[in-house]
């Protein structure tokens, strides 16, 4: 960060830069996919053109949302624990900004270069459950408590998997550390051939699939959104929010499954790292400060692809049953990833 | 920093744990007092490694936390069993040998 | 409105709001779940009070009335071709498929015949009602269960079937086209062809149906097995329509008593499927759908010149009698008691309306269901409100 | 609970400079207020979901105080464990058992003053022994954070044994949990 | 939300917020009968896409919706649920009542068990005339709310008496 | 359909409605009060009131009539209201001021009582259908229930019920079906009166209205 802007800040200076800057992460894209994907793509895809008075094609749609719900009644139900009801958007909100903290987005465009990185993002997803549980608990609603109940349920099973496909990447680059994850898969090489790196999609594919469902599950979404089933559950235990801690839940969803996909970009798909070749034919050295720059674009362009897959999904498949999402996460999606674990871990050793 | 601050933090932490063992008799309740009992302690182990620049401390606190994971699942489980079983998880109702 | 509906609407909505906290205090030994009475899954109002062990249903009780008009008691005051206007309403989707049984009963009772055009462009338009009907529930099914999008297409496709209609009769959802003795007026022109684009449409709208979710796993896993109906009870719970072929039944009324339309010069099939189950019942009216097409597009073909009305007088009264009719309607049975004292109005009107049987059996369908089958099993069920409810 | 956590963040950098180590001072005073009064009101609220939200700031206080001392994967393993595991656990057991919004009596036993005399007692002794042994004692101002590999060589290594132990610790407990708590 | 009540808001600020208001209406589709399908056509159905006029028709729960559409025949039975789902909606919340039967009973206008008019029981905004009406007839009524959010004092809606019924 | 065909088809359902009555009329014996027959058309039954319930039974388990149509009943007393279009009493506001009183006349199949239970049934293997009617005693207003037989008339009758005030012996629960729990009064009764229409005279009584063009002072009115 201070090598990209090239001045020497102060300690604090630089802690404020980079709370904004996480507030910028999180924000801008979470906005981004929150208009292209659940506005734009989704309306083309079931023929309709989505917001289109709003601004420019109803690009400013999300700025009204947010000015409308800075001036709707907050309502807080009768019989509602009205502190924890208050507090739950958020704890699901900024713990999910906290995600992005570990997140990098050039060789000195990080915010906390942190040995255990990813060990603390996944560990630090998992808060967000109990934002959830708290909404549904203080609620007193019936709905609220039997989707909270759900969500816990499901995102306890689906941490598993998403663990445990992520294991296989730390196996196969040997440390925990965003960073390093980052530049391991810059080095690799693909049989001896160097041109793309070794984006590792390609060795732990299955991880890969397993993360993106373990992810969807995260997110609750379908087909794993029994915690919110329109259709059975109203809408989980958002029923009784509205106005701005409403808005909170709603973004935090979003920007949940941006972040996710920032770190599946980074354990996958090489990061802010373009393939080697390219960084030659640029004339690049790959610490050279330009990645600063386009790290971030090209961290947002692999983003974008993952949430489309993410939302494309949400908007086509029908959802499971409670069960049989369980059963799903518990008798295939773990030990497939298990299996995966034992043959990274087995190739390693012997290679 | 001093290492008194955190041993005294740590100490504190585990008389409060303490009495809440003592008074709750509510089971979840007393499930929860031993956690802090059990954070006290490793927040000890970790400042004197800090303190002796060893690793051993933390380890120790990594070992402490799979215990209290496993006591946490052992003990929930008996508590829903009272639970369903007597329809309240007041430990002090729960004195008789048999279901 | 007028003073006294006024005072008796206020105190009603006094006495009653107690009534309207039932969503939390029916508390009774276990958890009490209130579904409705307006709930995205319920198509409307109906409200399922669900006591429940964990998530499963150990005893369900739909509460209706939400949607009653009182249509047997309106009918009672109002001339036969004003009912008409009124029974469109009864199954808001499927409304010139409601009016047929009205018109062939009071038919019946006169004893007049409509002419072969207009028994042709009857059928061909209550055809194409079911298809307008049932499309919709097999883009509704995947909003039940979670997918968003068929529903989409459903409209998409739904609005060309509409078009047709309003082509022909001049009403997009209530024609009111059918007339004692015949139809309202003749097709327009150049209608016979669109409707054939629009059929092809259709189909097209039934293969991506048919890829969108009966080819999906997950709609499998949701579907089978699920509130599994054996003939014998529905029968006796008097289930009709798709939801009884679906328990193997082949009965359908449009083959088996085809009384004013012209089925029999029709080379068709009745769905059946031997599971019984949701999956079952979607996948019955998903045929029925393309059945649909296809019987439309040979009465297309064969359509008779001819006169579309039989000579009746201007004001019509129907001679003493009683009869019964009875139509395959989109939801299933649809008949009419018609009890006539020679005047101008019916002297009694028993609506038999197709969902207030099917939906009869819930209560039995919905015991040791979990909650997310609940869901499942109404949606498969398929009701309208205005038809259980009248 | 999050403010904790994002303090914690801030300072898990590298060796501190003098500032810095005054900054992480103040810190630590701020959030160690912050867990006392949290467990206090864990162990005297009336309302088991309140006790255990308190106890869940006591859980993120004491990660981030894992990150003061540079134990960073242990403070991680709390999160993970704690905060996004066994709370969860105690949560979920709590709203399935049906906890009320609002006070519950019956939570404590009659003589409380017994349990706050012996916690008091407990904590004079302590704070005595702490003070008499440790008074002046600092920690090393150059200390560094304890590299996760070390942890993990060590682990694997000098306490292999003690991991396999907790690992089959583990798998009891496991076992045992599901068979205490199944249906038949 | 303090600002907002007292009324002390300059101008410009305020045509901001109205516009805003006036972009992101989610809808609560309290659809009852015949009306609900036209209804669900002009929310559901790519030809008429209410989206475009940025009405989100998403939430199942009346906490997060702007206005509610009151669509079809509104019964006795039926009535009180209806009040207690405006009373459910945060402020500022608007009403359109769309079809003769929740404008003034419609049909049914002699029944013994249908409301005549649901403006017995809640304030409407914009009534929609039709039996049903068609989906454009509800684009317009919707395009009618906008115009009047456009336009509305935030302060006298804050401040104005709560709605009194069955005095 | 051409008229061939019909006579044809006629002639063979009547056979079979005819044979069907005529098992009907042997095996229920007394319990059958009287039949109609409308050749082509229907079948109507009528059984004495004790019977009705037994009635289900026999024809589920004896005639193989499985599936249960509908159960509901008719008012026979004429409306004190009236309203036709050449009777002009269409503005009666209080029933005592009615024209003199309409003796009352069942339909088919004949009947004593005011109140008629009329209920059908369906055969699938012969694909025919049965009326079946009773008379409901005026004083106890109970017949027997059909619920045993055919569980889906559950419904059917505690709409029954709530619409004309007839109880069904052993039903399992004759709660209000449709009607809010303060309604009073059983809708469908002849007698009951449409408040709204007792307030305001029905605008739609005159059938055809003038073309908006013609000027019609009476319409602007």
């Amino acid at each position: 960060m201070n090598a990209l802007l090239a001045v020497d800040v102060p300690w604090w200076g630089t802690t404020i830069i980079k709370s904004i800057a996480v507030l910028l992460v999180v924000l801008l894209p979470t906005g981004t996919v929150v208009y292209l994907y659940l506005f734009k793509m989704v309306s083309f895809m079931q023929s309709r053109l989505g917001p289109m008075e709003a601004g420019p094609y109803g690009s400013l749609q999300l700025l009204a949302e947010v000015g409308k719900n800075l001036q709707k009644e907050d309502i807080f139900p009768a019989r509602a624990d009205r502190n924890v009801f208050a507090l739950a958007p958020y704890i699901v909100l900024v713990s999910t900004m906290l995600l992005a903290v570990v997140v990098p987005f050039g060789p000195n465009a990080v915010f906390t270069d942190l040995d255990t990185g990813i060990f603390l993002a996944l560990a630090v997803s998992s808060v967000s459950v109990i934002g959830i549980l708290m909404a549904g608990w203080a609620s007193a609603s019936k709905y609220s408590l039997l989707g909270g109940l759900r969500a816990a349920g499901q995102l306890i099973a689906y941490e598993l998997p998403l663990v445990l496909a992520v294991v296989g990447v730390v196996i196969q680059a040997g440390t925990l550390n965003m960073q390093q994850i980052v530049y391991a898969q810059i080095e690799g090489e693909i049989f001896g051939f160097g041109g793309l790196g070794l984006p590792f999609v390609l060795t732990q594919f299955v991880g890969f699939v397993i993360f993106m469902i373990a992810v969807q599950a995260e997110l609750t979404q379908v087909p794993f959104d029994m915690p919110i089933a329109e259709s059975e559950l109203v809408s989980g235990y958002m029923t009784e929010y509205s106005g701005m801690r409403f808005l909170m839940f709603f973004i935090g969803e979003f920007a949940t499954a941006v972040i996710f996909a920032f770190l599946a970009s980074v354990l996958f798909l090489g990061g802010w790292s373009i393939p080697p070749f390219v960084t030659e034919l640029l004339g690049l050295e790959i610490d050279s400060a330009w990645f600063n720059v386009i790290g971030p674009i090209v961290m947002l362009t692999k983003m974008l692809v993952l949430t489309f897959i993410i939302y494309w999904v949400r908007f086509t498949y029908p959802r499971f049953r409670e069960d049989q999402l369980q059963k799903f996460a518990w008798k295939v999606l773990i030990p497939i990833s298990l299996v995966n674990i034992a043959i990274t871990g087995l190739l390693k050793v012997v290679l | 920093m001093f290492l008194n601050q955190f041993l005294l933090f740590a100490a504190a932490l585990f008389c409060i744990g303490v009495y809440g063992v003592l008074t709750r008799k509510n089971g979840v309740l007393m499930l929860m007092s031993i956690e802090l009992i059990l954070n006290a302690v490793n927040i000890n182990l970790v400042a004197f490694g800090a303190y002796t620049g060893t690793i051993s401390g933390q380890v120790f606190a990594l070992f402490v936390i799979a215990v209290a994971a496993a006591e946490v699942g052992v003990g929930l489980a008996i508590v829903l069993l009272i639970y369903r079983n007597r329809r309240s998880i007041d430990v002090s109702e729960a004195d008789l040998l048999q279901g | 409105m007028t003073a006294i509906s006024d005072r008796r609407q206020m105190a009603y909505v006094a006495a009653q709001a107690a009534d309207a906290r039932v969503n939390v205090e029916l508390e009774a030994e276990g958890m009490t779940l209130n579904i409705g009475p307006q709930h995205p899954a319920t198509h409307g109002t109906l409200r399922i009070v669900a006591r429940l062990d964990g998530e499963q249903v150990i005893e369900a009780e739909p509460i209706m009335g939400y949607m009653h008009r009182g249509y047997e008691k309106l009918t009672e005051v109002r001339t036969y071709p004003q009912v008409t206007t009124l029974v469109n309403r009864i199954d808001w989707l499927g409304s010139f498929c409601n009016e047929v049984p009205f018109i062939l009963a009071a038919e019946q009772l006169m004893e007049i015949e409509a002419p072969p055009r207009a028994q042709h462009i009857r059928t061909i338009l209550f055809e194409l009602g079911r298809i307008a009907h049932v499309s919709l529930f097999l883009g509704d099914l995947g909003v039940q269960l979670g997918a968003v999008t068929p529903v989409f297409y459903a409209f998409r496709d739904r609005e060309h079937v509409l078009n047709q209609i309003e082509a022909a009769t001049g009403g997009r959802f209530h024609p009111n086209f059918d007339r004692i003795g015949g139809v309202k007026d003749d097709l327009p022109a150049g209608w016979i062809a669109e409707t054939r684009q629009v059929l092809q449409k259709l189909r097209e709208f039934c293969d991506l149906i048919d890829g969108l979710l009966f080819g999906n796993e997950i709609f499998e896993a949701r579907t089978r097995g699920i509130g599994v109906i054996p003939a014998d009870v529905g029968l006796s719970y008097g289930l009709s329509g798709a939801n009884i072929r679906a328990s193997g039944v082949d009965w359908d009324l449009r083959r088996d008593a085809p009384n004013g339309l012209v089925y029999d010069k029709v080379d068709w099939k009745v769905w059946t499927h031997p599971d019984g189950d949701a999956y079952a019942r979607s996948w019955v009216r998903l045929q029925e759908v393309r059945e649909s097409c296809d019987i439309v597009e040979q009465l297309l073909d064969t359509m008779p010149p001819g006169p579309i009305m039989a000579k009746v007088p201007r004001i019509i009264k129907v001679p003493e009698g009683e009869a019964y009719v009875a139509t395959e309607n989109p939801l299933g049975e649809m008949g009419y008691y018609i009890v006539s004292k020679g005047g101008l109005e019916p002297f009694r009107v028993k609506i038999r309306s197709a969902s207030f049987n099917n939906m009869s059996i819930t209560p039995w369908l919905l015991q040791g269901a979990y909650v997310p089958d609940v869901i499942t099993i109404l949606a498969s069920l398929y009701f309208i409100l205005g038809d259980i409810d009248r | 609970m999050i403010a904790a956590l994002s303090s914690g963040a801030l300072f898990a950098q590298s060796s501190m400079t003098n500032t810095e180590e005054w900054v992480a001072n103040g810190v630590f005073y701020v959030i160690a207020a912050v867990a006392l009064f949290a467990a206090i009101k864990m162990v005297t609220t009336s309302n088991v979901v309140h006790a255990a939200l308190y106890l869940l700031v006591v859980l993120a206080v004491v990660a981030a105080v894992y990150i003061l001392l540079g134990a960073e994967f242990a403070a991680a393993t709390q999160v993970l464990v704690y905060l996004g595991a066994i709370m969860v656990l105690l949560l979920f057991g709590v709203m399935l058992t049906r906890a009320k919004i609002g006070h519950e009596d019956d939570l404590d036993h009659e003589q409380k003053w017994i349990g706050g005399l012996v916690a008091v007692l407990l904590m004079a002794v302590m704070s005595y022994s702490l003070v008499d042994e440790f008074d002046t004692i600092e920690l090393p101002a150059d200390r560094q954070p304890q590299r996760t590999q070390e942890v993990a060589d060590s682990i694997f290594s000098t306490f292999i044994v003690p991991f396999e132990a907790i690992s089959l610790l583990l798998l009891a407990a496991l076992i045992g949990a599901v068979v205490v708590a199944r249906r038949d | 939300m303090g600002l907002v009540e007292s009324g002390k808001l300059p101008k410009s600020l305020t045509t901001l917020l109205n516009t805003s208001r006036k972009y992101s209406l989610w809808v609560y589709q309290w659809g009852l009968a015949c009306c609900a399908i036209e209804m669900g056509a002009a929310f559901g159905s790519p030809r008429y896409d209410v989206m475009r006029l940025g009405v989100i028709p998403l939430p199942a729960s009346p906490r997060q919706a702007d206005f509610v559409c009151v669509s079809g025949t509104v019964t006795d039975k039926m009535a009180p649920a209806i009040r207690r789902l405006y009373e459910q909606m945060p402020e500022p919340k608007y009403v359109i009542s769309m079809g003769s039967c929740a404008n003034c009973g419609g049909p049914y206008w002699d029944s013994y068990s249908v409301t005549k008019g649901i403006d017995q029981i809640i304030p409407v905004d914009v009534y929609v005339p039709g039996c049903p009406p068609r989906p454009e007839a509800l684009l317009e009524g919707i395009v009618l709310l906008q115009e009047i959010i456009q336009h509305e004092d935030m302060q006298e809606k804050w401040n104005k008496d709560p709605l009194e019924l069955g005095a | 359909m051409t008229d061939t065909t019909e006579v044809q088809e006629e002639a063979q359902v009547d056979e079979a409605r005819e044979a069907l009555l005529e098992a009907i009329t042997a095996e229920l014996g007394d319990a059958l009060v009287d039949s109609h027959l409308q050749p082509g058309q229907d079948l109507w039954i009528r059984v004495s009131s004790d019977s009705f319930g037994d009635t289900a039974d026999y024809l589920r388990e004896r005639q193989r009539f499985r599936f249960f149509d509908y159960l509901s009943a008719i008012d026979w007393l004429p409306s004190p209201f009236g309203r036709s279009l050449d009777a002009n009493v269409d503005n009666i506001l209080n029933p005592s001021d009615a024209a003199e009183p309409v003796a009352m006349e069942q339909g088919v199949a004949g009947g004593e009582t005011r109140f008629q239970i009329i209920a059908r049934v369906y055969s699938l293997t012969t694909h025919l259908g049965l009326h079946v009617k009773a008379d409901v005693p005026d004083d106890t207003m109970t017949v027997g229930t059909w619920t045993g037989v055919y569980p889906g008339a559950e419904w059917h009758e505690r709409e029954t019920h709530e619409m004309f005030g007839i109880n069904f012996a052993q039903h399992p629960g004759l709660r209000p079906l449709y009607l809010p729990g303060a309604f009073e009064g059983h809708p469908l009764r002849k007698d009951f009166p449409l408040l709204a229409r007792l307030v305001k005279p029905w605008p739609g009584i005159v059938d055809v209205e003038p073309m908006p063009t013609q000027d019609n002072p009476e319409d602007a009115a």
